[in-house]
């Protein structure tokens, strides 16, 4: 079983980049919607920063669900429960034994965007987290499929995460109060969104200093 | 930042931490983040709890009390609360009669509490869930269950909660409270944006002459932005929408409640409900009872909200009923 | 001017329209600016009569009612009220048991009231007059008769009216209020100006991270301004204060009243008062009971002023009696 | 018994351009006060036009009073009232039946400035009205005393009450809550005082043009 060691350090990498972008996430988030994603993302990322040290010595999947369970105890609005419950998702997303990282990284990331859409009820194009997250799902399940390198999927990842979220900020919204405000949020991304592809842009930083 | 506070990160737990000092003989905290009656669980009485962000006192804790409702989960400053915290605020004031969960519809809140009643239903405390959702502004009719809950929540607080005193079933506080929503809603205008503290920027720009129709309870953006209205002009829009929701009509007998969003003076809700008696006087809609004050609120944003329901002779007898929390007091 | 109004020069007038539309069961307007409860004047009872500017919700006119005072002259924002409307509401609440005159310490009020208790000697109303001079920061101690009422005339009406509702002569309501006064003390900070309707524009300038320490109740400058604190140390800063100038001493007993001046949210006021409870702790002096909330405000000015009032057995038990207004119930 | 008709052009004079100042006596009375008193004098001004057509007809004491008893009606602030009562005394000054114009100005404005020292409490110096209207109550005196014509009266009424004024700038206030904030005031006139002058100004310059 895959200790959570490469998993800590990833999550310590984004987590302290993300904190970068409080403010522009609170804006972002502000178009539409109450303008705190940005301070739910600072909440959850120190939360998760001193969790990391009780993580290391855990299996992988065990230390992903514990990151789940700390987000919603303490960074619970929409966003932040529906990245809990996703988390939570991959942490039981079936790996054999010796599955390689990438594949295991395809799983995680498939389960956790089926739970978004699950418990969020939406589905790409409905302007959410889903049309970033969903795009850098299937960029690392093709990089898995491919044999490519970490690094190399890494970064497609964050390519997709970032085109999709771009691409919301021409959609019209479905949920929430957003919906009724379609014009007044026209020409800006989802916060969301640009969240996801901000993580998988850290992530895929980090790979490349390592 | 012109606020009254120590430290924008633990702002919610010295808030709490003042209110238990206040009010130590009339509220409990079971965990650092849920309050409950003091005396809870009632026996044999319905539970009813509710939770929601912090910012918008005396909504939602300012409502725990006797005639009211029993327990309130509470989360950071405009977000929800956690499932766990709901769990404590559930398990602490379930006596076997069953709980019902009342809150607004905001999707945190929603996906956290929904989570909470499963694990509730694991400890044997029957759940049902009653969603405020009154924001006639924050979907247009077709999509009425989408709708943000706002101020009227006050309403099916006061109805709940009289109900579950009254010796009322689960079943019953539900019918009566499902009731009690059909015939609410809600409209407000904002006069000035609002800063959660952490963040320590408003959460919006409003230049001065302008207003914000329909602004959600967080400063979510309203139906419209347009030049500040006079009170005849603001009431004459906002009972408009509101009038043609449900729609109430001639010969309703309705309550309502006139509630400032934080800066705006209760003079000027007065002014506000002045004009608002007059058109209802003259659409012929009567008049039980009158609310005028801060009953929901979003921090220091300025601004108010009309909210009206339609009554029967139920919901009029549960909403005279006496309750009395530290926020709170009907004789 | 971000308000909800029709027109500035009927701002007080159309205010007290929607007052009498929302509480007509519960209100009379014997004359255009004169406020008294539906049922007055009660026999027996010693009439109490208050008065000033508008623009202090609930502060005046918000205590008419049962267990408080009886009526009130009101007068336009910030301005007395006419002697001939303090002579209507002197009238309109005399049972024969004799009127106080109730209020605080403004020139213009007093001119006029005094001449009211003239007028009203003429008609053979017995009148006694106290006056409210609770803020510390307004003159120094040799100069304490000098000083302004302030948010503490609240803890004033509510002796006084507990006390005339328990049927006490004129002699009793004024010497047991007397009392009540002389262990009352207020100071409050500002952290914003507020805007009077006709002047338009705000009364003094405040820059952002500053606050008017011991600011009047129509913005009247402080004693010093500096840089905005936190909470705990403007807690300190006005405990320190108001406990010096009686002095308040370890082992007494105090009511508190935290009270908001308009703009600033009810979370900030408990977190303001976790800080006093601590200090008062501290202090060894005992907390009987708190009211936080908005008791006496400047239209939206951000800011909260701290009252204390010593408490004996009978003082407590009038604090603790029942009362019901349109603007505070207490059960 | 002399008729009001040259008060109430005086009257009319006085308060239509007493309006103008209403933003200038709220900044003062904002210094150390609570910034209301040019609504006051404004409310008072239009309070005594309505008034004026009644006034025409009556004796000239008499419409004075009726001033007075309609400012204290709508216009009662701590400046009002004062006014108020100093128009009500002023009307009760003694005046033998054919005392010339000037004799009874003097009567009048020593009557209300003696109602002002007495109802407000206050001697010159503290820092009010008092101070503008004493000095300009003496120069009328000294006008009539010596013969001099209405005109050139006004003038050093004027004069007098705008240095009274002045001279407020440096005084320590005693009254009220400024009584303890005599250096946030410093360099400041006294409202009070200034709408005196304002008042005497106005009236100077009415008789020039008439
Ligand atoms: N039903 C949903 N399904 C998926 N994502 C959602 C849903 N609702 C909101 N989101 C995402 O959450 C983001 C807002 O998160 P957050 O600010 O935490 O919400 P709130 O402040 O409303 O609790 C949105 O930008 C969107 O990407
Ligand atoms: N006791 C007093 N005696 C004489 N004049 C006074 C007195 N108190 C105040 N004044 C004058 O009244 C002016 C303020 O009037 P106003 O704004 O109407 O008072 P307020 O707003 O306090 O009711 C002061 O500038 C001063 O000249
Ligand atoms: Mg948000
Ligand atoms: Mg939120
Ligand atoms: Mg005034
Ligand atoms: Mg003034």
């Amino acid at each position: 079983m895959t200790d959570a060691s490469g998993f800590v350090d990833l999550l310590r990498a984004v987590a302290t980049r993300l904190q970068d972008h409080r403010d522009e996430l609170n804006r972002l988030d502000g178009v539409a919607g109450d303008g705190d994603l940005g301070l739910t993302v600072s909440t959850a990322c120190r939360a998760v920063l001193e969790l990391a040290p009780t993580l290391e010595s855990l299996p992988e999947a065990e230390a992903i669900r514990k990151c789940g369970t700390e987000i919603a105890r303490r960074a619970p609005s929409t966003g932040g429960t529906l990245i809990a419950f996703a988390l939570m998702a991959a942490a039981k997303a079936p790996a054999a034994p010796d599955t390689p990282p990438l594949e295991r990284a395809a799983a995680y990331l498939e389960a956790a965007a089926g739970s978004i859409a699950l418990r969020g009820q939406v589905e790409p194009g409905d302007r959410t987290m889903l049309d970033a997250l969903r795009p850098a799902a299937e960029a690392v399940r093709a990089a898995a499929d491919a044999g490519a390198d970490p690094g190399s999927a890494a970064r497609a990842a964050a390519l997709a995460a970032d085109a999709g979220a771009r691409a919301t900020a021409t959609m019209p919204a479905k949920v929430g109060r957003a919906g009724w405000l379609a014009d007044r949020a026209a020409g800006n991304e989802d916060a969301g969104a640009r969240l996801i592809a901000l993580a998988f842009a850290a992530a895929s930083r980090s790979r490349e200093r390592s | 930042m012109q606020k009254i506070l120590n430290d924008p990160e633990p702002f919610v737990d010295e808030m709490l931490d003042g209110i238990l000092a206040a009010h130590a003989g009339q509220l409990r905290r079971p965990s650092a983040r849920a309050i409950v009656r003091a005396d809870a669980p009632v026996g044999g009485k319905v539970g009813i709890a509710t939770g929601g962000g912090s910012g918008h006192l005396p909504v939602f804790m300012g409502y725990v009390g006797r005639g009211l409702i029993d327990g309130a989960a509470i989360g950071n400053v405009f977000a929800s609360p956690s499932s766990d915290d709901m769990l404590e605020v559930t398990r602490a004031i379930s006596s076997g009669a069953g709980v019902l969960y009342l809150y607004g519809n905001y999707g945190g809140d929603r996906l956290n509490f929904d989570l909470a009643a499963e694990l509730a239903a694991d400890d044997g405390i029957e759940v049902r869930t009653i969603l405020g959702a009154d924001d006639v502004a924050s979907a247009p009719p077709e999509r009425a269950s989408a709708r943000r809950g706002i101020a009227g929540i006050f309403f099916l607080y006061k109805v709940a909660g009289a109900a579950a005193a009254s010796g009322a079933s689960l079943a019953e506080v539900v019918a009566v409270t499902e009731r009690a929503a059909a015939g609410t809603r809600t409209m407000g205008v904002a006069l000035s944006p609002c800063t959660i503290p952490a963040a320590g920027v408003p959460t919006f720009e409003l230049p001065v002459g302008q207003m914000e129709i329909g602004m959600g309870i967080h400063g979510e953006p309203g139906v419209r932005r347009g030049p500040l209205e006079t009170a005849d002009e603001i009431a004459r829009e906002l009972t408009a929408a509101i009038l043609a929701d449900l729609p109430y009509r001639r010969g309703d007998e309705v309550g309502v409640l006139v509630n400032g969003l934080g800066a705006t003076p209760r003079e000027e809700l007065y002014i506000l409900y002045r004009s608002v008696a007059r058109i209802l006087g003259n659409e012929g809609i009567r008049v039980h009872r009158v609310w005028v004050g801060e009953y929901a609120t979003s921090l220091e944003m300025a601004g108010a909200s009309l909210t009206l329901i339609r009554l029967d002779d139920e919901l009029r007898s549960l909403l005279d009923a006496p309750a009395e929390t530290p926020f709170f007091v009907q004789a």
